[in-house]
C-alpha cells in the first residue's frame, strides 16, 4: 500500500473528509461554492467529482437555511459536515447554531444526537478588513453544547477533523486561513515560510484521529509556558526557539480543542513553570485567552510565581491598511515583550 | 374528500376536539396555577393541526413552533408524554428539559417544536434534504405562523427546498396576529401564499378553520411533494380564540372581530356538520368525546403523580456521548 | 414642580425613554409589538400615544431588518432605539450589530457615528426553557466598537439609558427579566421580595445620567469583594447581609457596564480584599466573569490572597423543569460555599 | 430617453468609461504586486452604476458591496481618495482602515459598502427610515447582487420598506453568477425581479448593459420613490468580465458564454451608439477619454505617494467620542 503525506493543512483537511465519506455514507457536505468550484480555499476539491452531487451540495448564499439543512439532517440519520466561506459569515446564522443545534440534545431531552460539523476559515490574512478577518471562536465556546476545535497544523487538523465528524455534537470547526498553505484560485491563502516552523507535521493516510480534548505539547521547557492557538503556535514556536538559544525554555502548549479542554495538560505545565503567557487571535475581551487566566488562577494559584498574561488581537475592529493590521495582531514584540516581563 | 369516509371524519373531527380539550384543561390548571413557565394555546386553530396529520404516516416527520401542542397531538404523541412534559417531569418525552415550547417524540415522527420564530422552517428543510438523501418515502411538515414568513429564514428555507425538490410541506397557519401585531400592519400583500411565487411554487391557500378543506388540499398536494417533486407552500386562514401566551387578553383585537371568528369554531362547526350532512347521533359523538375527556383527565393525573427530574440530572443532557 | 419616583426597573426604563424622546426629536424607537401594545414587558407603554407613529415604530419580526433599521437612521440623523423582545433573538441578527454597527466607524474612517442603542432583557425568569432564558452579554463585550451595560436597579437604569442613547456609539443596554418588578400582560416579569434587597433604589424624574464605565459600590467591606451584574447584585447583597451579621464585610461592586469597564474602581476593592468572588448569570466559559479574573490577575497578582473565584450558569443549556432550572443558576448555596472556601 | 439630451449621453458614457478604466488600472496593478487585500472587479456591469445614479443628486444615499468601486466612482467619489483608500492611506475617503470592501465618502451620500452579501439592504432601509422622518426628499439606493437576493436579509428588507413605504431603491444587479454559482442552480425563478410581488411591488426588469434603458427605468420610478410612494426593486441583467475575486479565473464559466457577452460589453456599445445614432466623433470622444485617463493616471500617482497611517492611528478609530 503507497502511503501518501498531506504537506499542507488543505490537503490533510480534504483527505479526512475523503477518507470519513468513504467509511460512512452519512456524510455529506454543504456549502458555497463547495462543488465543482472546490470552495473558497479548495478544501473540497474533487470531492464532488468522487461522491456526487448527492453527498457534496453547493448551496445558495442562505447561511440560515445551510445551518438548518445541516441541522435537520443530522437529527434524521445524516452527518452533515458544512462549511461557511468565512468565519465572520456565522453572524449570519447564529440563532440554528446556538439556539437550535446546541440546545437540540437538552431540549428533547437527550431523544436526539446533532452529529455535524461547521467548518469556517477565520483570522487576518493580509488586508481582508474587518469583516473578513476575524476569529470568533469563543463565542461557540461560550455556549454549552457545542464543541469548538482550533487545529494548527496538518497532522492535527485531519486527525481532529475526523473525531468532529464522528461526534455525536454540533463541533464548530475553525480554520486559520495563513495556515492552509494552499494557493486557492480566488483569494489566496498565504503561508510565510517562519511561520511554519516544526510544528507543521504533516498529516499521513492512516486512519488515525485525535480525540477532541487532548492538548498537544508542541514544545517541552520549564521556565515559562504560552498556551497558544492555531496560526499563533507557530509564531510563539520561533520566538521560543530564539529564546532557547538564550538559555530559556519555554514550553508551548497547544490545547487543540477549547470545548473540551484538556485542563490537566495545562494545569501540569502551569504547575511546572508557574509563569504562563497566553497568545490567541481572538479579540481581546471575554475570550478564550481570559477563560484560560480564570482555570489557571482558580485550580493553580498556588504554583503562580507571576500574573497569568494574554496577547490577543487589540481593542479595535481589524484596520485595512497593513501597517495598522500588523499592529493590532499579537505580533513579535508584543509577544516577547510579555515573556521578558514574565521572566523578570 | 371526493368518496366520504365516516370514519375518517370522525376521526378529523375527535383529533380537533381532543386539542380542543386538552388547551382549555391547560388554560384552567395556569389558571388556578398548577403550572409555570408559558404556554401559547391554538384553541381556533385545530382544524390545521386535524386536517394536516391525517395526511401523515407515523414516520413521516413535522415541525413546530410556540404553538405546537395541537401539532403534536395530531401526529399522535400519548397524551401521558405531553402533560408530564408540560409538568416538567421525568416522563415526559423530552423528561422535562423541554417544556411547553419544546416537544418532541421521535417514536411518532416529532422532530421538535422551537420558539424561535422562523427557526423551524430550515430545519425542516434538513429533514427534506435528509429524506431525499436516504431516499425513502416521507415528507417533512412544517407548522410556523403567518408572522414568522416576515423572518429570514422563511425566505431561505422555501428557496432552498424549491431548488432541490425537497419533499417539505410548509404549512403557513395566517392567524391573522403575530403576537400583537395584525398582519396587514407587517405585509403590503393579502396572502402569505403569494410568496411562494417567489421561489416557483404554486399559491395555495385554504380554509384553515374548514378540516376536510385542510385534509383534502394537503391530500390533493402530498403525493407530489412524496415523490419528488419539490414542496409545497399551503397557507391556512384561521383565527386564534385566546391570547397569544398565558393570560395575554389580546385586547388588540375588537371584540367584533373574536365573535366573528367563533361562529367559524372549527370543532364546533364540524360537529354541526357531522350531526347535520353526515347523520352522527349526538349520542355516538358523546362517548366518543367522553372517552377523550377521560383521556386527557388521566394524562394530567398521570404528570402530576409522576416523578420529577432530580437536580442534577440536567447536566447530562449538555452533550450526547 | 412635582417630582415622581419610578420604583420598577420597567417605569425607570420608560421614564428614561420618554425624557430622552422629549429632548430630543432624532430619538426614535423600533421594534416588535413595542406601539400600542407597549411591548412584551410593557416598557414603552404610552409612548407611541405620547410620541406618535413616527417615533415608535410597530415592526414585523424581521431582526435583521430591525437593526439594518436602525443602524441605517443612526448614520443618516437619528439616534434610534431598539428593543429585541428576548436577548435570545440577538441571535438572529448578529451579522448587523456586529459585522456592520460594531465596524462602521472604523471601517469607515470616522465619518459616521452610530448612536443607536439595542434594549433587550435577558436571564432565567421562571422555566422559559433553553430558548428564552440566556444571558448573552459577553458576546457582545467580546467584540470591540460596542459599548455593554448592565443595570441592578432603577435608578441605574434609567441614568444608563440616557448616557447610551445620548452616546455615538452602538449600546447593547441589557435588562434582567427578573428586575423589571412589572406585570407584563403576556409573558409576566416575577419579582422576589426578597431578591429587592437595599440595591433597589428608586428613580427619580430628575435629568440625571450615569456615565458608561463608572462602577457602584453596592455595599462597603474588607473581607471579600463580590463583583456581580444584574440580578446577581441582590442575591449577593442578601448574602452579604447575613454574613456581616456573623462579623464577615462583603464589599459589593456592581460595575454597571461591561463595555467600557471601570477597572479602577474593581482593582481598588481587590486591593483592599484580597479576596474575590464573580457572580454573573453568564454561561460559564469565555465570558465576564473570565475577563474580570483576567484583568484582576494582570494588574492585582500581588495583592490576591486567595484564588479568583466564579460563580455562574452550569455547563447546559438552561432545562425547563424548575428543579433543574434552579440547580444550574448561580444559587444561594453556591455562592455562599464559595465565600466560605475563600474566607478560609 | 424622451428627448435627446446629448450632454447627458456623453456623461454617461464617461463614468461608464472612468469605471472601466480605473478597474484595468487596479488590475494591472495587483497584477504586479502593487497592491494587496483583494478585488471584486465589476468591469461589464458599468452601465448600472452609471444609469442609477445619473438620477441621483449628491444629497442621496447609496449603499453598496464588495463589488462597490463602480458605484462610488458613478456616486461622484474623487479618484483621488478612492484610489488613496484602496491604497490603505491616510488620504483615502475612509483613512485605509476600510479598503476596497469598505468604502464610504458622507460628502457624496455614498453611505457604505459592504462586504457580507445581503447586508447592506437592511441598512438602506434605515437610510429610508431616516428620509422619512426627517421628511427630506432624498431617496436611498442599494445596490445588491442576484446571489444576495437568497439571503433573508433580502426578504426581512424589501418587505419593510414595502410596508412603510420609504424611499428607496433596490437595484439588483444580477450577473449571472453568485461567485461560482450560476444563478439557475440557486432559483427556481427566472428573474429576481419577480419576488417583488412577494411585497407587493412591482416586478421590474431592465437591460443592464444598455445604460440609457437604466436611466430610463430608474427616472420613471424616482419620482414615485422621493415622494414617498413606497420602494422599488429593479433587477439589471448584466455580467461581469473578470473573475469574482482577484485573479480569480472564472474556469466555470464557458469561453461561449463569456464572448457572448462581451459583444455586450456596455462601454464598446455605448460608445458605438453615440457615434453612430448621435453622431459624436471619434476625436471628440478620445478627448473625454484622454481626460479620464489622465485622471486616474493622477488618483493613481496621487495614492502611491499619499502618507500611510500610523500603526497607532487605527486604535483611534475603535469607538466614537
Ligand atoms: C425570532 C423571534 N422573534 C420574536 C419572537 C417573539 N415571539 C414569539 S411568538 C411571536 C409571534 C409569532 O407570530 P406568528 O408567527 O404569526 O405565530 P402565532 O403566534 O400567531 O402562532 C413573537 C413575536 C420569537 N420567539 N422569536
Ligand atoms: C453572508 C455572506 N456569505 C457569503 C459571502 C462570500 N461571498 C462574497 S461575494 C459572494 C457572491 C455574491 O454574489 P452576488 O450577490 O451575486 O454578487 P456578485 O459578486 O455577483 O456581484 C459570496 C458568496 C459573503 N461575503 N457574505
Ligand atoms: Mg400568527
Ligand atoms: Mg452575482
Amino acid at each position: 500500500m503507497q502511503t501518501n503525506t498531506y504537506n499542507t493543512m488543505a490537503e490533510a483537511l480534504r483527505q479526512a473528509l475523503r477518507e470519513e465519506m468513504k467509511r460512512d455514507e452519512r456524510v455529506i457536505l454543504l456549502g458555497e461554492d463547495i462543488g465543482k468550484f472546490g470552495g473558497a480555499y479548495s478544501i473540497t476539491k474533487g470531492l464532488l467529482d468522487e461522491f456526487g452531487e448527492n453527498r457534496v451540495l453547493d448551496t445558495p448564499i442562505s447561511e440560515i437555511a445551510i445551518i438548518g439543512a445541516a441541522l435537520g439532517s443530522a437529527i434524521s440519520g445524516l452527518r452533515p459536515v458544512v462549511e461557511i466561506q468565512y468565519c465572520d459569515f456565522l453572524t449570519c446564522c447564529m440563532d440554528q447554531i446556538v439556539n437550535q443545534a446546541a440546545k437540540t440534545h437538552l431540549m428533547f431531552g437527550g431523544q436526539m444526537n446533532v452529529p455535524m460539523v461547521i467548518r469556517a476559515p477565520l483570522g487576518v490574512s493580509g488586508s481582508r478588513a474587518a469583516q473578513h478577518s476575524q476569529s470568533l471562536e469563543s463565542w461557540f465556546a461560550h455556549i454549552p453544547g457545542l464543541k469548538v476545535v482550533v487545529p494548527s497544523n496538518p497532522y492535527d487538523a485531519k486527525g481532529l477533523l475526523k473525531s468532529a465528524i464522528r461526534d455525536n455534537n454540533p463541533v464548530m470547526f475553525f480554520e486559520h486561513k495563513l495556515l492552509y498553505g494552499s494557493k486557492a484560485p480566488g483569494d489566496v491563502g498565504i503561508q510565510k515560510k517562519s511561520e511554519q516552523s516544526s510544528v507543521m507535521e504533516s498529516a499521513t493516510d492512516e486512519d488515525y484521529t485525535i480525540s477532541l480534548g487532548k492538548a498537544s505539547i508542541k514544545k517541552e521547557g520549564s521556565d515559562l509556558t504560552i498556551i497558544a492557538t492555531m496560526i499563533m503556535v507557530h509564531r510563539c514556536m520561533d520566538i521560543a526557539n530564539e529564546f532557547e538559544k538564550k538559555g530559556i525554555n519555554i514550553e508551548i502548549i497547544d490545547p487543540r480543542t477549547i470545548v473540551p479542554l484538556d485542563k490537566n495538560a495545562i494545569l501540569n505545565s502551569v504547575k511546572k513553570t508557574g509563569r504562563v503567557l497566553i497568545v490567541t487571535e481572538e479579540y481581546p475581551r471575554c475570550n478564550f485567552a481570559s477563560e484560560l487566566v480564570a482555570i489557571i488562577v482558580d485550580e493553580a494559584f498556588d504554583y503562580l510565581d507571576a500574573p497569568v498574561k494574554r496577547i490577543n488581537i487589540m481593542d479595535t475592529p481589524i484596520p485595512f491598511a497593513p501597517v495598522c493590521e500588523k499592529f493590532v495582531l499579537p505580533n513579535k514584540k508584543r509577544i516577547v515583550n510579555a515573556i521578558e516581563q514574565l521572566l523578570q | 374528500m371526493e368518496t366520504v369516509n365516516i370514519e375518517l371524519l370522525k376521526q378529523l373531527y375527535a383529533v380537533m376536539f381532543k386539542i380542543r380539550k386538552f388547551e382549555e384543561e391547560l388554560y384552567s390548571l395556569f389558571l388556578t396555577g398548577q403550572m409555570f413557565g408559558t404556554i401559547h394555546q391554538c384553541d381556533g386553530q385545530e382544524a390545521i393541526a386535524s386536517g394536516v396529520c391525517a395526511n401523515l404516516k407515523k414516520e413521516d416527520y413535522i415541525i413546530s413552533t410556540h404553538r405546537g401542542h395541537g401539532h403534536c397531538i395530531a401526529k399522535g404523541i400519548s397524551l401521558n408524554k405531553l402533560a408530564a412534559e408540560l409538568f416538567g417531569k421525568s416522563t415526559g418525552c423530552c423528561k422535562g428539559m423541554g417544556g411547553s415550547m419544546h416537544i418532541a417524540d421521535i417514536s411518532v415522527g416529532i422532530m421538535g417544536t422551537t420558539a424561535i420564530v422562523g427557526a423551524g422552517l430550515p430545519i425542516t428543510v434538513g429533514l427534506g434534504l435528509s429524506i431525499k438523501t436516504r431516499k425513502t418515502s416521507q415528507v417533512a411538515v412544517c407548522f410556523f405562523g403567518e408572522g414568522a414568513s416576515n423572518e429570514g429564514a422563511f425566505h431561505e428555507s422555501l428557496n432552498m427546498a424549491s431548488i432541490w425538490k425537497l419533499p417539505v410541506i410548509f404549512i403557513c397557519e395566517n392567524n391573522l396576529y403575530g403576537f400583537s401585531t395584525p398582519v396587514s400592519k407587517v405585509m403590503n400583500i393579502k396572502d402569505v401564499a403569494q410568496r411562494a411565487k417567489s421561489y416557483g411554487m404554486d399559491e395555495i391557500v385554504v380554509d384553515g378553520n374548514d378540516v376536510v378543506a385542510v385534509y383534502d388540499t394537503v391530500k390533493k398536494y402530498i403525493d407530489f411533494v412524496r415523490s419528488g417533486k419539490g414542496p409545497v407552500l399551503i397557507e391556512c386562514k384561521t383565527y386564534r380564540h385566546k391570547g397569544h401566551s398565558r393570560f395575554e387578553p389580546a385586547n388588540y383585537r375588537t371584540i367584533e372581530e373574536v365573535e366573528e371568528w367563533k361562529k367559524k369554531d372549527p370543532v364546533k362547526c364540524f360537529k354541526n356538520i357531522l350531526k347535520e350532512n353526515y347523520h352522527q347521533k349526538e349520542e355516538d359523538i358523546k362517548v366518543l368525546e367522553e372517552n377523550i375527556n377521560a383521556e386527557i383527565k388521566s394524562a394530567i393525573e398521570y404528570a402530576k403523580n409522576s416523578p420529577g427530574p432530580v437536580a442534577e440530572e440536567s447536566l447530562k443532557y449538555a452533550y450526547a456521548n
